[in-house]
């Protein structure tokens, strides 16, 4: 997850991150781990349930409508949990909705796990969930789940570039991230986020300024 | 103790990794009586005991009792050449043919008591029996195949290790025993021992049958050089 | 270093102040293990001892195969799991996907071959003593394997302890099975994991150390209660 | 059910198919895994042994250290390893991290209790046969070791082959330390955990069934080398 | 053999569990000679020598050689009551103890076939040790002592196993070997041997040193009543 890859970044394993959690990337270059941030791509998020979508959410016009939803009839909901992108997205989605997720009942499992495991365990059980579009579309166990809600603006998720400082450790590979840096917001890479389908469908929009 | 045991033995042949180590041998064993097997190291006494009591494995021929197997095995006790101890007390090495049987566990601690001391070591009942000396051991193993009142029993050597004294007492035990009725069938290197035992010899040479007959005969007037030279502990070749 | 040092420290933290979170995933680890141990050795150890005693045709592969079973991926075991227990799958009905449950059932399945193959391997030296004498006594199958069972306790206490060892520090099946759900089915394996991909790694390897004390604290325990290692047993 | 026979179907045209992908990854696994398991070997076997032979002060305490070793949670030995090879880190300067090497580092330190411990067990039985004989012919604590091993091959193979089957069944540490990188580090273990979590279980369980017939492969093939289940033999 | 041994203990004793087993016992043993350890089933023989030979821990009291333990040690030997095969064929067996003094192979090799010779299994030195018979594992246990050419050897019941003409070969094997100057320390519960064998005698009674003396003497003019009962085969108590 994020919170993993950040610290690799912090410890100078890695020589670039690719990672989408705004609030942290800005800590991690303000404490002068990473050269820069700078934004490549964005895609959504999406609210995946039950087909049968017991709390109705399809007909929520905004994602808040969705979650009080949810919440009303207390349908099993899964979340990832674990300080990821992903799960912080989620949990300032509650609280746009006016709930603070720490407080939920048993209906509200908190699992801990990476967004495939999170995903897995929706599909035993049934559950809501929040994913971003990409990991959905390239996970193989729908089971009887499928995309209930999208479209709302703050369902947007911004993808991330930062190279590691080495300024700060000397030994990582600079120009390999720089050659990166350039080749991720090149006209080639710009053509083939966008163009990047699963099932016909496009994952990822190209937003890195030149 | 209603029926009695005999066996015969027909073309019985035991092969180990190809080398013929005993037989083949053609015996008859009658229901009553004190067999002694004699003959020199390696001779073959030992695998004969084990196949007359049916655990070791047989390459060819027959060994037929006149009671059905599963009867035959029950009714016999064996004690081996060099004792195995089970890693547990001796009154429990006692007691363990017993529980085996199903016997209630008032009656088992009676006999144990009893056969503690028939074989004289009462005073050890709560030692381990891994740590009993040679002698004591062989004591042990000898009371827990008495302990079950056998139809038959084997013996291998089952005084090899004790004491002038000791040697006596079992020797009286299992006169007595055969005087109950039991068969007993037993090997030695002692042939004072043998004298004094046996009512009938088989003697082995090479791993085969060399001579059999009444012990009378066979101690005073040896029908073959070999088993001559045997008695005198001269070379047997 | 210094992380390992700070992992120590929270580790200490954790326990001086008697964390609740930690005491409630440390107990419901205990209890996932241990059942998964008692299963396990209800299943295993006559079964290896059985090994042991019993000459049969298959026999070679069979003990082959036991071995090749400890190698048994957890990841896959997981998996298996998961779809035999999952909705869509055959025992759905009983609703036992992500409860400590499932993730019993998930290390019974994984440390039975070990325990098994260790308790034959120390079985089959206790057998060549005993084989003569056992045979002899007219025993039956089921008396030879008490015996030898009884008899060889100390050495299957180590297939027992290797058994525990590996179900207590598992986590790729209970995770997969057990779903890592906060209050539920959360244990300290799999709190480690979460920790590490949060990256804060001080608390997973305080909880680590948390662990190990645990299985030290176990071992130390079951040592001095059998005795094993006093002079003048057997 | 179907599930798990797709996943059948899977491994069966993966290998049929001789994917180069399959290849290369179950070459890797085999690789880290024996070099792991030799260099185990190496320490535990001799520590074990050394472990029957020596009566010393805190032998117990050894012992139940040992067993409790063996339930060292993976992940927690990777992130050491990690910690240990990380940039920041001691031994940051070999460059070793995501390297099959550091892969190999973390499997070394979850088998070679293992292996120890089995070794231990197997060799207290024999060191009581021989213990009489090897004292009265003043052997030197190597010649015990040496004449243990020797003699005791047969029952050294169980623990052997018990430290192969988790090293090449684990994926916590392997994971941490070797990060699962595409033609560098990856195995067919964190090759499955990767495909369990994009839920394509058909590959996962096909990768995992690859991986137990390698575990029944090797298996078989140690235990008609080793004939040691052949009559007559020791 | 350049340098003879003497040994004595002082107020030597063996406990275990808190039960006296053998001692307290005060025992000098000149360097040469051939010493008859007797006494009945649990007496203390096999703990004596075991004492002596340094490989039975003493409770308190000392065991003094004349010279160094560890040196005391390498030139001993010792046989036990029962023989412990090593997991290897008979020569492997024969060859151990030369292979941990880091004698070269070609010695080796002869020296086996010589040893594998003189205790008569040159026929079966390819045979795994642990499949012998009880008198070929004795006599494999005696070359395997003998042949690195001791200058202090044990003997535990050497014989106990053994037919009539392996005891009286093994008894010229013996008498040879004290004769190159080997001191030999020996029990045995054949009162016939012990008298045909022995220079002197240590007759132990329930864990003491009952007497002491010249082999003559003892035999035929025992001091106590416990000792003239002893070799009548008497209940000594
Ligand atoms: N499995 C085996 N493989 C090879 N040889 C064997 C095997 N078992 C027994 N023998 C040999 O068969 C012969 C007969 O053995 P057995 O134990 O019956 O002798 P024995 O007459 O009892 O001798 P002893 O008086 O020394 O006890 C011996 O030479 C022995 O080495
Ligand atoms: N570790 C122990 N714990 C308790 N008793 C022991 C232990 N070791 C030996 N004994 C007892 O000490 C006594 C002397 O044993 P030892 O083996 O020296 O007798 P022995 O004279 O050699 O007898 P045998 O002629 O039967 O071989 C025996 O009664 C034995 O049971
Ligand atoms: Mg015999
Ligand atoms: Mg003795």
């Amino acid at each position: 997850g994020t919170g993993q890859a950040l610290r690799l970044g912090r410890a100078g394993d890695v020589d670039a991150i690719l990672v989408h959690s705004k609030a942290a990337e800005e800590t991690f270059v303000e404490d002068g781990y990473g050269t820069h941030r700078r934004e490549i791509m964005y895609n959504d998020f999406v609210l995946i349930g039950p087909e049968t979508d017991p709390a109705q959410i399809a007909e929520a016009a905004t994602a808040s409508g969705a979650l009080q939803k949810i919440e009303a009839i207390q349908s099993t909901f899964v979340s990832r949990g674990d300080d990821s992108g992903t799960h912080k997205k989620e949990t300032s989605l509650w609280s746009s909705a006016g709930f603070d997720a720490a407080s939920f009942g048993a209906w509200y499992k908190a699992v801990g796990s990476g967004m495939g495991a999170s995903l897995n365990t929706a599909a035993g059980i049934d559950a809501y969930i929040l994913s971003d579009r990409a990991s959905w579309l390239n996970f193989g166990n729908k089971g009887g789940l499928a995309v209930l809600f999208s479209g709302d603006p703050v369902l947007f998720n911004q993808y991330a570039y930062l190279p590691v400082d080495p300024e700060r450790h000397p030994h990582v590979n600079a120009t390999a991230a720089r050659q990166l840096e350039a080749w991720l917001t090149s006209p080639t890479a710009k053509e083939l986020i966008n163009t990047y389908q699963i099932d016909g469908e496009g994952l990822f929009t190209f937003n890195a300024t030149q | 103790m209603t029926h009695s045991m005999s066996v015969s033995l027909h073309k019985m042949h035991v092969k180990r990794r190809g080398k013929s180590i005993l037989g083949p041998i053609d015996l008859e064993l009658a229901p009553t009586g004190f067999t002694m097997v004699l003959g020199p190291n390696g001779a073959g006494k030992t695998t004969l005991l084990k196949v007359l009591h049916g655990i070791e494995r047989v390459s060819s021929g027959s060994v037929q009792w006149s009671v059905s197997g599963a009867q035959a095995q029950q009714e016999q006790a064996y004690v081996f050449q060099s004792p195995i101890m089970l890693r547990r007390s001796v009154s429990q090495n006692l007691a363990y043919p017993l529980q085996i049987s199903g016997i209630s566990k008032a009656e088992i601690t009676g006999r144990v008591e009893t056969w503690l001391d028939r074989i004289g070591l009462s005073n050890m009942a709560e030692r381990p029996a891994t740590r009993l000396s040679g002698g004591e051991r062989q004591k042990l193993a000898l009371g827990r195949a008495l302990i079950r009142d056998p139809q038959v029993l084997f013996l291998d050597e089952p005084c090899a290790n004790l004491d002038g004294r000791s040697t006596r007492e079992i020797e009286a035990l299992l006169l007595n025993t055969l005087h109950t009725g039991t068969r007993i069938i037993m090997t030695t290197h002692d042939i004072g021992q043998a004298r004094r035992l046996a009512s009938d010899v088989v003697f082995l040479l090479n791993g085969e049958l060399h001579e059999q007959g009444r012990a009378t005969e066979f101690f005073d007037e040896p029908k073959t050089p070999e088993a001559k030279a045997f008695l005198n502990g001269d070379i047997v070749e | 270093m210094n992380d390992i040092l700070s992992g120590i420290q929270a580790a200490f933290w954790l326990i001086v102040t008697l964390d609740a979170d930690l005491i409630e995933i440390t107990l419901r680890s205990l209890q996932v293990s241990l059942s998964a141990l008692v299963i396990a050795s209800v299943l295993a150890l006559p079964f290896g001892t059985w090994l042991a005693v019993r000459r049969f045709r298959y026999r070679r592969a069979t003990i082959a195969t036991l071995n090749a079973l400890m190698g048994l991926p957890p990841v896959v075991v997981g998996l298996i799991v998961y779809l035999l227990l999952s909705r869509s799958g055959p025992f759905g009905v009983l609703g036992l996907l992500f409860t400590p449950t499932a993730m019993i059932i998930a290390q019974v399945i994984i440390i039975t071959p070990l325990i098994a193959s260790i308790a034959h391997q120390a079985m089959r030296e206790l057998w060549a003593e005993y084989h003569d004498l056992l045979i002899s006594l007219n025993t039956t199958k089921r008396q030879r394997i008490m015996t030898l069972i009884w008899d060889g306790r100390r050495a299957l206490l180590t297939a027992g302890l290797a058994g525990f060892g590996r179900a207590i520090g598992e986590v790729g099946a209970i995770m997969i099975v057990g779903g890592n759900i906060d209050h539920a089915t959360r244990v300290l394996t799999t709190a480690i994991a979460l920790e590490t991909g949060k990256g804060d790694f001080e608390l997973a390897l305080g909880l680590g150390f948390v662990l190990i004390a645990l299985a030290l604290l176990v071992n130390f325990g079951i040592h001095s209660l059998s005795k094993t290692e006093r002079e003048g047993r057997w």
